[in-house]
């Protein structure tokens, strides 16, 4: 097992934030998909365990060969360690659990959906972002054109200020009038509120993934639920398939949504989405309900992008000699759900498929109880 | 008392498992509120009885906040 | 003596849940993730339905 | 207790500067001039750290030093770090629970980063609230309680056999009580099962066979669960064996009793021979192919409506699969399935979905304002992309029923004090969190009596539930927490309030006394009875009453 190095010794770290307060360098949070900036020095989210910092070496000037250790000198805990080292350690484990999980399917490869180029259109957990307290937005449905907009006033602010200082007017100029153009887009679209979720982005789709991913219909139902209880004029369409509302309390949920919030379901495959001179994206899609292709235009495209096996398996999987199915997702034994080919080595949650959040739970029990079992009868339960 | 001067004491019961984490999160983030509040842990919103209310206000709370 | 650790790959809801009962049943479970924080993609969710708890 | 009370009170208070990031924002000077002025205080110190090793010695050298007999720790939030400062306490043999803390960080130097003087203030009233508490806590200890080391799981079918397995390999012993006469529940009337595409039969041998060899797994058939006593750790459970009743004693309580099939009576002109569920239809399957040549199978029958709002998760991929089955017998037979939403989900089932298509089997989605019409030997139904009325010939109309609650599962949700939800599923302690734990400690839930399940997820909860269940049977003992309700006996008046309000279950009306009380084991120190009782009589041992009170009254001190 390899330990990368975080620079930062994690038991004296106390997180008491000072470090990243004073850091000097602005990082895109991947955290947030880009959506906002953390320092070089940082933490995931606020709650993050384990409660310690981290370095990015990518970024921190240190590392970059550049003179700094402002976190150095500020942490009066002594923790940095810009010298720290990856360590190894070898473990000797009677049984191995895998629950590598998933990640998103990349929507750039639906290049008629947009996403990447249309800046409104977003993925599902791009929203997750956005709705959240703790994320770039604070909870408020800003529209990403103009969170970039915003991030363009602000430079255009400090570049003005420049060309004020170095007498070049022929730039001051040409700045400030996007300025001025941009501070006038900015208010007329402000907030999301005419709101699309596209389902089965990538999944039940002969090009990429050819099954379903089992959450997305709940989590899109769910987002539209809680963009319209933070912005009550928010109305919602969710474009699908079939909704397939399977878990406990879903098909309750699904129903409060159109009754109580309003959502729209609609029965349909979107085919393409443009966009206005507005970056108001434009979905055209086919009714089947009504038998008529048509259009609709929104402030903001949701793209419920599937489950896809994380990159990083095979390499896992060829090294602890486990077999993997078509869609590179972990193999498990038809009526042992968490046993592996390999005996000893266990799987559980989205590495072995889409699964909502109660199944892993439920499945991370199962294959905790299955290397209990293992371990407390040395080895003679693998037979059973 | 001129309305200028006017500092009220608010007393805040705050649930141990969300309000209370909440004002700690508060911190974590740096968010700034006005230093008049005085916190009071309860292990849940329900524990806070009316009693424990009316004794705020008798003692001079200007307000009290229940988070939970 | 035959070890009686455990190894889990992925520190997210599955491996974290399966770490806790592992160790509450008193074994030695090993919790790798790649990341500096564990949570993996559930520490991005916003609330969760059918309640519409936050997910922290 | 009594000598307790009449020992002096000694207080030393830990102010923390945690770096800069309360010295920073508070004058702490202040604050140690301050604290020393309080009632009670003998010992003021300010650390760099409290919470490094050298601020923790201090705290452990100080107590025997100075004689003290509470500690408060003024620094960040009891959240993260009561525990540490408490064994601290505990290490320099002091009861953990003469502790308290002030938070001066979270809720104060962090979110008052302006205003120094101000800050200052509320810290000092912080202390003072501390301080106030602390001299009013008492001595509290943890209560030690033995445990049974064995399961009792009720339910034998696929989940309830899998936890009784899993709970056997793990060394525990397990009693597996079944109503029916033999094990396996609703998979002795399946046909083939999924994904193994196998006949349900083979699966269940297999387990019922390992069980069987497993020595520390007692299976008792036609058997009942008639009574449960106890609580965590310490069960009694009364098993009815044909006539006979036994009594054993249990750690922990699965709870697999699974569900059974709606039976459509009055619905789409159910008559058992050319309108049948596909329990028959898997039935009859079993024999080889029943006859007819055209089959219509209608989802949601009895589902997703006003009377059962809930989706049953299981019946589109068993109507897929008949499809199949219909389909391989006779590729010449014509199968149609009308539906609202084909919930094929997953890898498995999605395949599956596409191979009937391959085959040839129909879809025709119906607008539940339009239910299809059963007749002789046809079904109508609106065809919403044609926008008319179609008619399907139909010498077979398969009916997909849901999966209902078992009859007696509301005996067994009073039984075990365990709650159910509207639809009669058993309601487990977190619909994402804690899928198959109740609030109560000690009882867990696989399987269908959950929600529906397929064989792979009641294998998968059955497993699950043993882990959890595992984690008390592992232990030695149990200790419950220090911080629990307790109910005056002189001022109880019993109106049973605080009964209603208990969410786990741990206060029992006592008859003869007519007062009620508080099984320490079971209470969690929520306090819902303490916020309730009119007369103040339940109190939250460590939240008193009279603590939030000397609290209060500190927060206006000058």
């Amino acid at each position: 097992m390899r330990q990368k190095p975080r620079y930062v010794e994690a038991s004296r770290c106390t997180a008491c934030g000072a470090c990243a307060e004073k850091c000097p360098t602005k990082v895109p949070n991947e955290f947030n998909f880009g959506l906002d900036e953390h320092k070089a020095i940082y933490k995931d989210y606020a709650q993050g365990i384990p409660s310690v910092y981290t370095i990015d070496p990518t970024h921190c000037r240190i590392f970059q060969g550049k003179k700094c250790g402002v976190c150095a000198k500020t942490c009066q805990a002594k923790a940095i360690d810009y010298e720290q080292k990856e360590k190894f350690v070898d473990l000797n484990v009677a049984a191995v659990i895998i629950s590598t999980g998933y990640e998103l399917f990349d929507a750039t490869r639906i290049s008629e959906y947009g996403y990447g180029r249309l800046p409104n259109v977003i993925s599902a957990l791009e929203m997750e972002r956005l709705l959240s307290a703790g994320g770039p937005t604070k909870g408020h449905l800003t529209r990403p054109s103009t969170i970039r907009a915003e991030a363009r006033v602000r430079e255009l602010a400090k570049r003005i200020k420049k060309a004020e200082t170095d007498q070049d007017m022929e730039n001051l100029g040409r700045f400030q009038a996007e300025l001025k153009w941009l501070e006038a887009q900015i208010h007329k679209h402000h907030t999301a509120t005419k709101l699309g979720f596209i389902q089965c982005v990538g999944s039940r789709d002969f090009r990429f993934h050819k099954y379903c991913s089992s959450f997305c219909c709940m989590h899109s139902i769910k987002e539209a639920i809680i963009a319209k209880e933070h912005e009550p004029q928010t109305e919602s369409y969710i474009f699908y398939m079939d909704l397939r509302t399977v878990g406990k309390g879903f098909e309750e949920y699904k129903v409060r949504g159109e009754k109580v919030s309003g959502l729209k379901y609609v029965r349909g495959r979107v085919a393409e989405i443009l966009e206005d001179d507005e970056h108001n994206p434009i979905v055209y899609y086919e009714d089947t309900e009504e038998r008529r292709v048509k259009s609709m235009t929104l402030d903001m495209v949701i793209l419920a992008t599937a489950c896809s096996a994380p990159k990083g398996v095979n390499p896992l999987a060829e090294m602890l000699g486990v077999e993997l199915d078509e869609n590179n997702f972990i193999k498990t034994h038809p009526n042992r759900p968490l046993d592996t080919s390999v005996p000893g080595i266990f799987s559980c949650g989205c590495a072995q498929g889409p699964l909502d959040i109660p199944e892993s739970v439920a499945q991370a029990s199962s294959a905790a109880a299955r290397a209990a079992e293992v371990v407390m009868t040395g080895g003679l339960a693998l037979a059973m | 008392m001129s309305e200028e001067q006017f500092e009220p004491t608010i007393v805040g019961f705050l649930c141990n498992w969300c309000a209370y984490a909440g004002a700690d999160l508060a911190g974590v983030s740096r968010l700034q509120y006005p230093p008049n509040l005085r916190t009071i842990r309860s292990l849940c919103s329900a524990t806070v009885g009316s009693h424990q209310i009316l004794k705020a206000f008798q003692k001079g709370a200007d307000g009290v906040f229940v988070g939970g | 003596m035959a070890s009686k650790d455990v190894l889990i790959i992925g520190g997210g809801i599955a491996g974290m849940q399966a770490a806790l009962d592992l160790g509450d049943m008193g074994l030695q479970a090993h919790l790798v993730e790649k990341n500096p924080s564990i949570g993996g993609k559930m520490a991005q969710l916003d609330k969760t339905f059918p309640t519409n708890d936050c997910t922290i | 207790m009594t000598g307790n009370q009449k020992e002096e009170i000694r207080i030393g208070v830990f102010i923390c500067d945690c770096g800069s990031n309360i010295a920073g924002y508070l004058t702490m000077q202040e604050l140690v001039d301050y604290a020393r002025t309080l009632p009670n205080v003998v010992f003021v110190q300010e650390n760099l750290y409290t919470c490094s090793e050298s601020g923790i010695n201090e705290i452990k050298q100080a107590i025997p030093t100075h004689n003290l007999n509470r500690v408060v720790v003024a620094s960040c939030t009891p959240r993260t770090h009561e525990p540490l400062f408490q064994s601290a306490c505990e290490e320099a043999a002091l009861n953990p629970y003469l502790f308290e803390m002030a938070n001066i960080r979270d809720q104060c130097s962090w979110v008052h980063m302006r205003e120094r003087e101000k800050g200052t203030e509320r810290a000092k009233h912080q202390i003072a609230m501390a301080v106030a508490k602390a001299a009013r806590l008492r001595e509290l200890s943890r209560i030690e309680l033995g445990i049974s080391h064995r399961a009792v799981v009720i339910g034998g079918g696929i989940s309830g056999m899998s936890a009784a397995m899993a709970l056997g390999n793990m060394g525990y012993e397990v009693d597996l009580v079944e109503k029916q006469e033999k094990l396996g529940g609703l998979l002795n009337s399946l046909n083939i099962v999924l994904p193994a595409n196998e006949p349900s039969s083979r699966l269940l041998h297999d387990l019922a066979a390992r069980i069987s060899a497993n020595d520390k797994i007692i299976v008792h058939t036609s058997s009942e669960v008639t009574k449960a006593e106890g609580y965590v750790g310490n069960y009694v459970v009364t098993i009815r064996e044909k006539s006979a009743e036994n009594r054993v004693k249990a750690g922990v309580i699965i709870v697999a009793i699974g569900a059974r099939a709606l039976k459509p009576e009055g619905l789409f002109g159910y008559n058992g021979k050319s309108v049948i569920t596909h329990l028959e239809l898997e039935a009859l399957l079993k024999q080889g192919a029943p006859a007819a040549k055209n089959v219509v199978i209608v989802q949601c029958v009895g589902s997703r409506c006003a009377e059962r709002t809930y989706c049953s998760r299981i019946c589109c991929m068993t109507a897929v699969k008949n499809s199949i089955l219909l389909k391989e017998a006779d590729s010449r037979n014509k199968v149609t399935i009308l539906y609202r939403d084909m919930m094929m989900y997953g890898v498995e089932n999605e395949d599956m979905f596409r191979k009937s298509k391959e085959l040839g089997v129909r879809y025709v989605a119906y607008d539940p304002a339009k239910l299809p019409q059963v007749g002789e030997d046809f079904v109508k139904v609106y065809h919403q992309r044609m926008g008319k009325e179609i008619s399907i010939p139909a010498e077979l109309v398969v009916l997909s029923t849901p999966l209902v609650a078992q009859e007696d599962a509301a005996n067994v949700s009073s039984m075990l004090k365990v709650p159910l939800n509207e639809n009669g599923f058993f309601l487990e302690g977190h619909v994402k969190l804690k899928p198959l734990d109740f609030a109560t400690d000690g009882v867990y839930l696989c399987g269908s009596a959950r929600f529906p399940a397929t064989i792979r997820e009641a294998v998968s909860q059955g497993l699950g539930a043993a882990s959890r269940a595992a984690i008390v049977l592992s232990k030695e003992a149990l200790f419950t927490s220090g911080i629990v309700a307790d109910i005056n006996t002189e001022t109880c008046c019993g109106c049973l309030g605080c009964v209603d309000v208990c969410p786990y279950g741990a206060i029992r009306f006592v008859e003869e006394k007519e007062i009620c009380q508080v099984n320490k084991v079971l209470c969690k120190g929520c306090g819902g009875c303490a916020a309730t009782c009119p007369s103040e009589s339940a109190k939250l041992d460590g939240f008193s009453s009279e603590q939030i009170y000397a609290q209060i009254e500190q927060a206006f001190a000058s």
